[in-house]
């Protein structure tokens, strides 16, 4: 498929699904390879911003999708009543920053963290849609925890790497200290 | 000296640790911790209503500042290497909790300015096509039910998990005191006759540190690795 | 509101919506006239086709609506498809057998006994036909959920009781613990 048709068709696709939708999935229902819908994804990405549209994509790991331009918040919050607006705690946000920084982690790691166990309020953050669990690979009756699209939609922004101080707060120097 | 602060403000014990060493305006370093360790012990003490699922975790890091307390007052005491890791690792992970603390605070100012990006409703107008599974029959739902109802949480067996772990606690915070006090030979027990409850016998063997620190009574230790005694200085005989 | 920022703010509107706005809706929302928002729409449908986007503006008399654009129909045919036609997930599965023995039962129940969102899961499941939803008598905006009667035929039983065990596993205390 040629590029303008492709962006279109993603576009339709992520449209329709207003879901987050995987890259690969993309890829298949356009018979495209990953690289050209990735490419495609990120030309759309600047014409939307380029244009102050009232959409963006949003991109985590390996999955798109499409939502309300952050500016029109106000806007829109007259139109929809959504789960995202309610307010966090400060054990939420705790839980969250380290997630977010150092997702995907175990709950152990996040207590390691925090000196207190969290399960109450992990819990209460994947019922409200703001993290992820996937299994770990490395422990089959445990989790990995991550953040989800909803909590990047909550602060309005469109990748984890937006987060304030991404770079330094990501690495963690004792691991760092460790392996070198 | 009591340190009067509402429970319900302090998460855990790193945000309490963190909140003490802030207010003395310090940097998190052994010396500072031990700065503020009696008004950790304080407020645990005076905080009887710490939520039972916190209180292990409370304990856990008073038993980790006696020791840097202890070390910072006698710096000729030895520690096991057990001990040692202890006492780094906690400046460690306040280091690190107070990295995240502030990330906390940063998002939650982002959250709270309202920028929010909301999502359209999932494939919204799309007719609903019926397209059951094939390979899935009605064993297959008691089978996912009681796998379900295995993941719920028990609250009962939380509790009696964590009234474990603070007996242990306490246990070692026991002992802990009881070696310490072998290492110094003093009359202990004199100390901690009026004492009430174990925080009170871990704050007399601290103020008896003190002491040595002010020069009230005076430390006597032969050689490296050998006793070391305890003098009371206005009776001693140099 | 000037034209570039309204244009946004309709877009937004239009795609939060997933059915048509009246005109005048969307001119009380942005604080705008009515030939405002008409002019910025006609400009906005404009743009759309010379730039072959994925979205059209539908207008129906009084109302304005976004959707797909029809040259892209086959494409989001396969997308709809490989949707409905994926093999459930664990996710899916336990929502199911929750459901199954719970229902009629409300989402965030689903969401206490799992502990995990179930927003996705329910969509999709709803969308092949497995789950139905009825009105909740207590609740004017939200919804019930039950397994469909389709899907029961299917299944070889008339009614849900006839699941293995329903007596005891529907009343299991464990979840009385989590839902009150």
């Amino acid at each position: 498929m040629e590029q303008e048709k492709l962006k279109s068709a993603i576009e339709s696709i992520l449209f329709v699904s207003g879901e987050p939708v995987a890259v690969a999935k993309i890829a298949k229902v356009t018979e495209s390879s990953l690289e050209d819908v990735e490419r495609s994804v990120a030309v759309l990405q600047e014409e939307y911003s380029a244009a102050k549209r009232g959409m963006v994509i949003i991109r985590k790991e390996n999955e798109f999708q499409l939502a309300t331009n952050p500016e029109n918040a106000v806007v829109v919050e007259q139109l929809v009543k959504s789960e995202i607006q309610e307010n966090l705690s400060k054990a939420g946000l705790e839980v969250l920053a380290i997630i977010a920084y150092r997702g995907p982690i175990t709950r152990v790691e996040v207590e390691a963290i925090r000196g207190v166990n969290c399960s109450f309020t992990v819990r209460s953050l994947l019922m409200r849609g703001l993290l992820e669990r996937i299994e770990n690979p490395k422990d089959n009756r445990g989790y990995l925890y991550k953040i989800s699209f909803d909590f990047l939609k909550k602060l309005g922004i469109d990748s984890i790497e937006k987060l304030p101080d991404y770079e330094t707060l990501s690495k963690d120097d004792r691991i760092d200290s460790i392996i070198t | 000296m009591a340190y009067n602060v509402k429970i319900e403000k302090f998460e855990g014990p790193m945000d309490l640790l963190l909140e003490l060493i802030e207010k003395e305006k310090l940097n998190i370093t052994e010396l500072s911790l031990a700065h503020v360790a009696d008004q950790y012990l304080d407020y645990i003490k005076a905080n009887d209503d710490i939520k039972l699922e916190n209180l292990a975790e409370f304990l856990s890091v008073a038993a980790k500042l006696i020791l840097i307390k202890s070390r910072a007052l006698l710096p000729l005491l030895q520690f096991t290497e057990e001990e040692e890791e202890e006492i780094k690792d906690l400046a460690k992970q306040l280091e690190e909790y107070k990295k995240f603390k502030e990330a906390s605070i940063v998002l939650g100012k982002l959250a709270e300015a309202g920028r929010i990006s909301y999502a359209r409703p999932g494939y919204a107008g799309v007719q609903t096509i019926f397209y059951p599974p094939e390979d899935i029959n009605v064993y297959d739902f008691r089978k996912y039910f009681q796998f379900v109802l295995a993941e719920i949480p028990v609250v009962e067996q939380l509790d009696e998990e964590v009234v474990r772990e603070v007996i242990t606690l306490e246990e070692k915070i026991n002992d802990l005191q009881n070696t310490l006090r072998q290492r110094v030979e003093m009359s202990f027990s004199e100390l901690t006759t009026g004492a009430t409850d174990k925080i009170d016998v871990i704050l007399s063997f601290l103020a008896m540190l003190e002491m040595v620190k002010q020069r009230i009574i005076d430390v006597e230790q032969g050689e490296l690795f050998e006793e070391i005694r305890l003098k009371n200085k206005t009776t001693s005989q140099f």
